[in-house]
């Protein structure tokens, strides 16, 4: 199987082509079950690349399928070729299955959309891009992938492309994602003279190996770092990824949250003995910036009133912790929370797509609340996302927190881990306040039945695609529930949600043993770095301690939100300077419209006055000193024969007296 | 002192540093005069001035070539008169006493 | 030994006189003479006579130039006439040269005569004579011979600009240019003098004699330096040279369009070829003292000629100062040729005469186009009468486009291989400054040539343009120059092997 | 004795020079230039070249200077001209410098150059007939080219006075009358 | 030994019809009546389509194991000057020909000029043919003066196109382009020819112009050798454009017919680049090595100048013009950073640069036909309204802002990472410029086919099938180049390897290498099967 393992990407590529040609014709629902279609035919041979590995000893368990010389210049060779190992295929596994199941979820979402079949042609190219990403052998395939999703990304953002909002925020997200491309290719760059060569493989045996100075090596990941951080949205280029939510729903659970935006998190992974090889500070660098992106996007959260924005920053804070993780040296876990993550929060990104869906595209969640009445299977879904992303055990989530936690205390001391513990409880307690504000309390909606449709429709037309064209019809304003393919992934994904922890669980006692570190068993060869590297600390000695410590701060984050927003116990306390996301947008808007476009003012009029203006200068010098001579020419013969005359004389003076013998 | 003045003989160079002072005093002339008869005669004064250099130097080289060249200068300028006069006619028969700072339409 | 031992009485020996060898001069002298006596005699020409007359002399004295060049060929350079003429390639590609211009510009000339009514056998007889001064200029081998024939072309010159009696500016050309000239000459006559005081001699062959002995022996002598200075303004007048050029523009503009031709042709050809007999060939042992002067005069010329040229609005004055700012370029030619060395490894020579022979028949069929825009905008021949010359007449608008690119440099027209050739020749001695000067110059020169062509091209004319026919002639003049152009610039190793045969010069 | 004739000789010579740019009238600058004529001719009788000295006055001051006094009469152009007014303030002072500018470098150079000058060879004869002789053997062996030219030179005289002074035609109906 | 090159044994003189055939269109359409214009169009199709042809011919025909000159013609000129029509194509300038040759026929198909006068067609196909002709002749000249006749002949051809059928300033434009680009080659009109004597005197037998000879011959001074370098380098510089001699692109970019814009941008820039390569690299290493720091800094500031220029631009066609002075100056980083990567990048680069460039041109132009304006601001949502239009321009411009998997991208990253051993921080800048890119064409494509269409551009119609038609090929190229770009890279390889060890050789220096750290693994394997590939290729 692993011999095919191309037709990953291979099949995207046809659903691609195909819909290329004949999406029009196809039409709706034809474009979207072909795409669908082609991601369950990743998802297929993924699996079966899955079993393939599995049966090879663990030394084996690395396969390179090259299709073709891509770029081969002379010591540059680089391959189109796929890299086959646990990690590349774990990715693998979870992007296509999440992609197909998002796939399905769409084509109830984009019903009605007219440019349906593009929508399609755009997922596909986003899943042929992703597994290209992480199938890559090298650094070059992988950032075809790369800035693949990333132009997936300003595509499908930008989908419902009259509102200049999403545009802007398609836009916004291409170049602050070059910014990190920036790093990613001065990354290569650095990595190809130092090896000469910018395969994986060859990038990180020599970084075993110790042949690569520690200050290259260094560079190397810091400089990968800064791809990641563009890419996975941490700070400071965090930005566009709340903008992002801008597309359709499904993109956002996809791309926005699943897949894309833990890319920078799977190549940290992928590069990893280069971060080992690397000067101390560098991996404490990455874990502060993890921690701290974690904390601020959470702090965020607290005060946000759309019901994606919410998730947007969910989403940051938890891509923090995967930083925080690979920081920490805990590989496994990162990709371990990157895998349940993309579980729960594409449920819950769904399950918000259901929720906007049903509300007939509203997104504020001040105008909810007693949907669980209308949207049971949403509603129930969206809870057991709830609960796996604020640690409660054992869903998902609570495993590859737990875990994160874990190492961070062990390898990076208590700081980081308070941080991360702060997190957790503000984690809990905003995502409680989201159920409660969409779910339970009392119904808000019901007030302003159609004028707020209508209202809605003028005023905040946030993701109106054309809404009097899906819902326009409805007579009267009543939320319900979506179709059954759009339920079906979300009970799916709860389900992963649930029991998704199981594929890495800790060493408790009352764990089997066969059980616990699958995952890390699995990606040894990949990632050598392990529970191992850990066992002396103290803190894996008190693991079980730290997990009720866990459990306890997910308990007081529930509680406190329960408290406020459903008991009203007191009042909700959302300074406008967190709903504003503490206005670091706003900054950065104010310096690029104020200084920064001084700035570009000042290039143009510098190339227009001072650059051209010498040009044209000349020319006129040319003019204007031509104009002065010409007054000479007086048209006065008499003149004429004096200057003549003055002519004869300083010709004489220079053979008399120049060079006679005077 | 008459006796001193009387026993010299001027040389050559005397000769030709007439000729260069003639030469000067008409090419001053035709800058000054706008009449343009007597700016062609002021030409004639550097003719001659030249033809005073020949005729001295031939004298000096004890070499007739310099006489030869003074006949064909004379020659010119007669040819240059007649041509000359030519054009002036031809001038002052339509624009009766225009001067030469009159003649100067064409410029710039 | 010219000069003859006096006292005794002496066998008079008459000079051998080479008739064959200036068969050229003859010719012409006797067309010349035949349409004066001729035309005299017989008062009514049929229409065309007097130039079938004159062009036909022309051509017989290129045969006859053409056999001579064979005949060097084989037996090499000589001198004629008790050394008063050289019989060299120099003087035969001149001579060529002179002919070539002059024939275009008399086919121009009889449609410009016919048009006023103005047909006479006059302008054609002058129009010869001064081309024999000019060739006479070219061959001469005594400064005396040189003077003459200055003196034959200028006088014919000076008639021919005030040939167009009844007009202001014809009149006002023709005074001009005379009082000027003649101020010039005197310059020139007194630089002979003085450099006979320096040696003693008139004739070059003599004075390159006498230099290498004196100069070896004593070194410079100041009077020889002052008449070589009063050479080069009688020769930079004529050339039109910085600040010796201030006539051109006016007397250019002035004069009848096909007289201006054959000044910008003929005159100027004729007088750089005396220039290269004065300073290469007479006193090539100056010339460390002229070859400054030469490169200061080429600079100042080519950015005068160039700059000035951009600020007029006049085409034919425009024409008269790139005329100024190709002069400049055909002195940084002759500066290389200053540089001494090998006749192998000096172009410079060379490089002028070619430079001479293609701007010739450029220049005449850019003013040959002036005359017949000229003649359909009564005379006006402004920048505004061009104006849509495309739309009017396209084929003529094409052809002095032609010229105009070539006059710009622009690769596979003459202009370009002319320009390569002096260039290359500086560059050759390593004036490396005065070559770039140059080139700059052209490209502010090339402004003024853009100028005509926007003009042309790309404005809308006045729509009551009166659109004439192309006169036969005139047409077959600017269509041989045209195709000349074109085809030097494609092919131009015939010119350049004729041009590289000059430095077989005779003294 | 030579010394008082190139001396008187040289005073005419520049009283004659000046007087031809300082005369207002041009019929008295006329005549002032053959008084200048007349000094060089005698200057030429004391450089014992009697036959120029001859020519220079029978046709410089015989016939150019009174084809000179010929056109200003037939011309009318005898009015005087008024020396007083320069209408460009530069040209007298440019005139004077390069006046002086020039005779001084001639004037310089002839004088460091009379070390120069090169040898005499035999002294030319010093009487007239025998200059004359020598003048025309000269001439008809070593310039006899330049000497059969000058008669070019004379058909572009000839030829340009018809041209010049011939009557125009009237412009037929082809041609266009100029401005 | 590195001698003049082999010649394939092809009898037809392929090189000189590719230059012959336009020169023959343009004097049929010369001699055919005003009157029919209809013709006109035709037989400039016909002449462009068989040099197209030809050139295709040629590519195909092309031995890329061969690292010399093929295809050569060498016969006498100038015998007098030593100068020959000496022509020859190796990979530097093959594709350089292929794209000429492909882009005059698209550019006369696919877009009309905007004439009133139907006769106005006559001189507008010849003037286009005649500098197709020209610069065809400069890629394939191997001749000092014959590069230069072709150098400065496209002038001609150039100038009366902008200013025939330019816009509104075209005069001033045409006027400052042709006087602009005068300036720079008269300095190389000297160079050349004190190249040529001085090479006389060292090394060469004789006068000869032919730039073989005299590369592999001669012997400069250090100081003369960069003096004349120099020479060069002024005109290659201001046709490139190099900052800070760009500003007459613009101008005339925008001034220009679209055809003429297409070609501008496509191939006539490139003769500036290609130059430098051709001749300042290959006759002069030792002083282009010497001065690549001022000309990697000038590439640098031409690359973020350029973009941060072009992001304030408010007209479409000139944004489109600064652009591409980042973009050239991308390949003047890399032709100055001396190492194979990078300058095979860099000639990989000038031909995507000459697609994608000329794609958007055209793009802007059809545009420019439908709304009549070329303002930025008056431009608003046409992908509303014509979303293929719109797909095809996002593409290009994604193309240009260097998306991996388009073309823009493989010669991008080739020149960056083959200049970061070498110009290591002016690479971590002009990286920076990628970034500027995407903002400033991004911003531009936002502002015209995003958003609500206004009443103006309600009515802007489709992408009609002939225009579809003459983009295709265009697409095509972008997108296979990008996906594959060996079949150019093994072409361009080779000469590229020549020109170093040339370079090196004569320059007398090292260029720095990459470190390579052995390691046992697929990869490795996978490198000798690459080699054996290669040589397989090879026979």
């Amino acid at each position: 199987m692993l011999d095919v393992i191309w037709l990953i990407p291979a099949f995207p590529l046809v659903g691609f082509l195909l819909i290329l040609v004949f999406g029009r014709r196809l039409g709706e629902p034809g474009a979207g079950y072909l795409a669908a279609g082609a991601v369950l035919g990743s998802f297929v041979v993924s699996v079966g690349a899955y079993f393939d590995l599995l049966s090879r000893d663990a030394e084996e368990r690395s396969h390179i399928e090259t299709v073709f010389s891509w770029v081969p210049v002379s010591q540059l060779q680089v391959d189109m070729a796929f890299l086959a190992d646990p990690l590349s295929i774990t990715m693998c596994l979870f992007v296509t299955g999440i992609a197909f199941l998002i796939h399905l979820f769409a084509i109830g979402y984009m019903h009605g959309d007219p440019k349906f079949s593009k929508f399609f042609l755009y997922l596909n190219l986003f899943v042929l891009s992703m597994t290209l990403l992480v199938l890559g052998e090298n650094l070059l395939v992988t950032f075809l992938g790369w800035e693949g999703v990333g132009t997936c990304s300003y595509l499908l953002i930008s989908f419902w492309h009259t509102k200049d909002a999403n545009a802007s925020a398609g836009k916004k997200a291409f170049v602050t994602n070059r910014i990190g491309d920036w790093g990613f290719m001065l990354a290569m760059f650095l990595g190809f003279w130092a090896v000469g060569s910018v395969s994986y493989v060859a990038l990180n045996e020599a970084a075993e190996a110790g042949s690569l100075a520690t200050s290259t090596a260094t560079g190397i990941a810091l400089l990968l770092f800064v791809g990641a951080v563009g890419k996975s949205a941490q700070l400071p280029l965090y930005v566009w990824l709340p903008d992002a939510m801008a597309g359709p729903t499904p993109v956002s659970a996809l791309i926005h949250a699943a897949t894309m935006v833990t890319a920078g998190v799977f190549l940290m992974v992928r590069m990893n003995p280069m971060l080992t090889a690397a000067a101390d500070w560098a991996p404490t660098l990455i874990a502060w910036v993890g921690a701290i992106t974690a904390l601020f996007a959470a702090t965020i959260a607290l005060a946000q009133n759309d019901i994606k924005k919410v998730l947007a920053y969910s989403t940051v804070s938890q891509l923090g912790y995967m930083f925080l993780a690979v920081g920490s040296g805990a590989y496994v876990a990162a990709i371990f929370h990157m895998i349940t993550h993309a579980f729960f929060k594409a449920l819950m990104f769904l399950g918000s797509g259901s929720v906007i869906h049903g509300m007939h595209e509203e997104q504020d969640m001040r105008k909810m609340g007693a949907l669980r009445k209308f949207m049971p299977v949403t509603a129930a879904t969206f809870i057991i996302g709830w609960l796996a992303i604020a640690g409660v055990p054992p869903f998902a989530g609570f495993w590859s927190k737990d875990e994160i936690l874990l190492f961070t205390l062990a390898e990076r001391g208590v700081v980081l881990y308070v941080i991360g513990l702060v997190t957790a409880v503000l984690t809990a307690f905003y995502m409680t306040r989201q159920v409660l504000m969409v779910f339970f309390g009392d119904a808000k909606w019901g007030s302003h039945a159609n004028e707020a449709e209508a209202a809605q429709l003028e005023v905040t037309p946030d993701t109106a695609a054309d809404p009097p064209v899906t819902h326009g019809a409805h007579g009267e304003f009543k939320p319900h529930e979506s179709p059954p393919i759009m339920l079906v992934p979300l009970v799916v994904l709860a389900g992963l949600a649930m029991v998704g922890g199981v594929i890495q669980l800790p060493s408790f006692g009352f764990i089997p043993k066969s059980w616990q570190y699958r995952l890390e068993h699995w990606l040894e060869p990949v990632v050598e770095f392990g529970e191992a590297q850990i066992k002396d600390s103290s803190a894996y000695g008190n693991k079980e301690l730290l997990a009720l410590l866990a459990i306890a701060c997910a308990l007081a984050g529930i509680a406190a939100a329960v408290a406020i927003y459903s008991k009203k116990l007191r009042e909700p306390i959302e300074p406008e300077i967190l709903a504003e996301g503490w206005r670091y947008d706003w900054a950065i808007s104010a310096f690029m419209g104020g200084p920064g476009r001084k700035m570009f003012d000042a290039v143009a009029w510098f190339d227009k006055t001072i650059v051209d203006g010498a040009v044209n200068g000349s020319a006129r010098v040319v003019s204007g000193a031509a104009g002065q001579l010409r007054r000479g020419q007086t048209g006065n013969v008499r003149n004429y024969a004096g200057i003549l005359g003055v002519g004869v004389v300083l010709l004489l003076a220079w053979f008399v007296i120049g060079r006679g013998v005077l | 002192m008459t006796a001193v003045v009387l026993a010299a003989v001027p040389t050559t160079t005397y000769y030709l540093v007439l000729a260069a002072i003639l030469f000067a005093i008409g090419a001053v002339g035709v800058m000054v005069r706008r009449n343009p008869l007597v700016m062609f005669m002021c030409i004639e004064l550097m003719l001659n001035a030249v033809n005073l250099s020949f005729v001295a130097l031939a004298t000096r080289f004890a070499d007739i070539d310099g006489q030869t060249a003074v006949f064909f200068v004379m020659v010119v300028a007669a040819a240059e008169v007649v041509v000359g006069l030519g054009i002036i006619i031809s001038i002052l028969r339509r624009r009766p006493g225009v001067n030469a700072d009159d003649l100067a339409e064409l410029k710039g | 030994m010219s000069h003859a031992v006096f006292g005794q009485a002496q066998e008079f020996i008459a000079p051998s006189i080479e008739w064959w060898q200036i068969s050229p001069i003859l010719a012409l002298v006797a067309g010349a003479l035949g349409l004066l006596v001729v035309g005299a005699l017989t008062p009514t020409w049929p229409r065309g006579g007097y130039a079938a007359v004159a062009v036909l002399t022309t051509i017989v004295a290129g045969v006859f130039t053409l056999f001579h060049w064979n005949d060097i060929a084989d037996n090499g350079p000589s001198t004629m006439i008790s050394r008063a003429l050289a019989f060299d390639a120099f003087t035969q590609f001149l001579t060529i040269t002179i002919l070539l211009a002059t024939l275009l510009v008399l086919l121009v000339t009889a449609d410009e005569l016919y048009r006023t009514d103005n047909d006479g056998p006059e302008i054609y007889a002058l129009m010869l004579v001064a081309a024999t001064g000019g060739i006479v200029m070219a061959a001469a081998n005594d400064l005396i011979v040189m003077f003459l024939g200055l003196e034959t072309l200028s006088l014919a010159l000076y008639v021919l600009a005030a040939s167009d009696r009844e007009r202001r500016a014809s009149q006002e050309s023709g005074i001009k240019y005379f009082v000027l000239g003649g101020f010039a000459s005197a310059f020139f006559l007194y630089g002979i003098a003085l450099v006979y005081g320096g040696f003693r001699s008139t004739n070059i062959g003599e004075i390159v004699e006498a230099a290498q002995a004196d100069v070896l022996l004593t070194g410079d002598d100041p009077m020889v330096l002052a008449g070589l200075a009063m050479l080069i303004v009688g020769l930079g007048f004529k050339v039109a040279a910085v600040p010796f050029h201030i006539w051109t523009p006016d007397v250019y503009q002035g004069s009848p369009t096909n007289v201006t031709a054959f000044m910008a042709s003929v005159g100027k050809a004729a007088a750089f070829a005396a220039m290269l007999r004065v300073l290469v060939v007479a006193l090539p042992t100056q010339r460390d003292d002229w070859r400054p002067a030469i490169w200061v005069i080429a600079v100042v010329t080519l950015v005068v000629g160039s700059a000035l040229a951009v600020v007029q609005t006049d085409v034919k004055r425009m024409l008269a100062y790139s005329s100024i700012s190709h002069a400049g370029f055909i002195l940084v030619g002759v500066e290389a040729a200053g540089h001494g060395g090998l006749a192998a490894d000096n172009d410079g020579m060379s490089s002028v005469a070619a430079y001479l022979l293609l701007y010739a028949v450029l220049t005449v069929g850019s003013f040959a186009v002036v005359t017949l825009v000229g003649r359909s905008s009564g005379g006006d021949t402004s920048l505004e009468a061009f104006s849509g010359l495309a739309k009017r007449r396209p084929a003529l608008a094409l052809g002095l486009t032609v010229f105009l690119l070539a006059q710009a440099g622009v690769p596979l027209t003459s202009g370009f291989v002319a320009k390569w050739g002096v260039i290359q020749a500086a560059v050759e001695q390593e004036s490396y400054v005065i070559a770039i000067i140059a080139m700059i110059a052209a490209v502010i020169a090339a402004y003024l040539y853009l100028r005509i062509m926007v003009s042309m091209w790309l404005r809308e004319g006045a729509a009551d343009v009166a659109v004439e026919p192309v006169p036969l002639m005139t047409g077959f003049s600017v269509a041989f120059a045209a195709v000349f152009t074109i085809a030097v610039g494609v092919w131009p190793q015939w010119v350049l092997e004729a041009a590289d045969e000059v430095i077989a010069y005779a003294r | 004795m030579e010394m008082i004739v190139f001396v008187l000789a040289s005073a005419m010579v520049l009283v004659g020079a000046v007087g031809v740019i300082v005369r207002r009238n041009p019929v008295h600058a006329a005549l002032s230039l053959v008084l200048t004529l007349f000094g060089v001719a005698v200057h030429f009788v004391a450089l014992e070249a009697h036959f120029l000295a001859a020519v220079q006055i029978i046709v410089y001051a015989g016939a150019i200077v009174v084809l000179f006094l010929f056109v200003i009469m037939l011309l009318g152009v005898d009015k005087a001209e008024d020396l007083s007014i320069e209408p460009f303030p530069i040209q007298r002072p440019l005139a004077g410098i390069v006046g002086l500018g020039i005779a001084g470098l001639i004037i310089a150079a002839i004088v460091r150059g009379r070390d120069a000058l090169r040898e005499a060879g035999e002294p030319l004869a010093s009487d007239g007939d025998q200059n004359v002789q020598a003048l025309a053997r000269n001439l008809f062996e070593d310039h006899v080219f330049a000497f059969e030219f000058t008669s070019v030179l004379l058909i572009v005289a000839v030829a340009g006075t018809v041209l010049l002074t011939r009557k125009v035609k009237k412009p037929t109906a082809g041609g266009k009358a100029a401005e | 030994m590195l001698a003049a090159g082999s010649s394939s044994d092809l009898a037809f003189p392929i090189l000189s019809m590719l230059i012959l055939l336009p020169v023959a269109g343009a004097a049929l359409i010369v001699l055919l009546s005003k009157r029919r214009p209809e013709y006109m169009k035709l037989v400039a199709a016909i002449s462009s389509v068989a040099t197209a042809a030809m050139s295709v011919w040629l590519t195909v025909e092309f031995d890329r194991a061969d690292d010399g000159f093929q295809f050569v013609s060498k016969q006498p000129w100038i015998d007098q000057w030593g100068i020959g029509w000496h022509l020859g194509v190796d990979g530097i300038s093959l594709f350089l020909v292929l794209l000429t040759g492909v882009l005059f026929p698209l550019a006369i198909l696919g877009i009309d000029p905007h004439n009133d006068d139907p006769a106005q067609d006559k001189p507008y196909f010849a003037w286009l043919l005649l500098l197709e002709a020209g610069v065809m002749g400069a890629f394939l000249s191997l001749d000092l003066f014959l590069f230069f006749v072709f150098f400065e002949i496209v002038l001609v051809p150039m100038y009366f196109l902008i200013g025939g059928w330019g816009y509104e300033r075209r005069e001033y434009a045409a006027t400052k382009f042709f006087l602009y680009t005068m300036v720079g080659s008269a300095f190389m009109f000297v160079s050349i020819m004190a190249t040529v004597f001085i090479a006389s005197r060292n090394g060469v037998n004789g006068i000869t112009f032919d730039l073989v000879e005299i590369a592999e011959n001669a012997s400069f001074a250090t100081s003369t050798g960069r003096w004349l370098f120099f020479g060069f380098a002024i005109a290659f510089a201001v046709k490139v454009p190099v900052f800070p001699l760009h500003t007459w692109l613009p101008d005339a970019h925008t001034q220009a017919p679209t055809a003429g814009s297409v070609v501008l941008a496509g191939v006539m820039l490139k003769l500036g680049t290609y130059g430098l390569l051709r001749f300042g690299l290959y006759l002069f290493p030792e002083a282009a090595h010497w001065s690549r720091s001022l000309w990697l800094t000038l590439a640098v500031i031409g690359i973020t100048y350029g973009a941060i220029a072009a992001t304030m631009q408010k007209d479409l066609k000139r944004l489109v013009a600064y652009s591409s002075v980042a973009h050239l100056g991308f390949i003047v980083l890399g032709t100055f950073a001396f190492t194979s990567e990078a300058i095979t990048g860099s000639v990989m680069q000038m031909v995507n640069h000459g697609v994608s460039t000329g794609a958007l041109f055209l793009l802007v132009g059809m545009i420019y036909e439908r709304r009549h304006t070329r303002q930025i601001s008056e431009l608003k949502g046409l992908q509303a309204v014509a979303p293929i239009f719109a797909a095809a321009f996002l593409l290009v411009t994604l193309s240009s802002i260097g998306v991996p998997g388009l073309n823009g991208f493989v010669g991008e990253f080739l020149i960056l990472i083959g200049s970061f051993g070498t110009a290591r921080w002016w690479v971590v800048i002009a990286a920076a410029g990628v970034i500027l890119a995407a903002l400033y064409l991004l911003w531009a494509y936002q502002r015209v086919f995003h958003g609500e269409p206004d009443e103006a551009n309600k009515t802007f119609p489709e992408l009609k099938l002939k225009e579809a038609l003459v983009l295709l090929p265009f697409i095509g190229v972008i997108v296979f180049t990008g996906i594959y770009p060996k079949p150019m890279l093994e072409r361009i390889e080779p000469a590229v390897d020549r020109l170093i060890a040339h370079v090196e050789d004569r320059g007398g220096f090292e260029i720095d290498r990459p470190t390579v750290i052995e390691h046992e693994s697929p990869a490795g394997e996978d490198d000798e099967a690459h080699d054996a590939e290669t040589a397989e290729a090879g026979e």
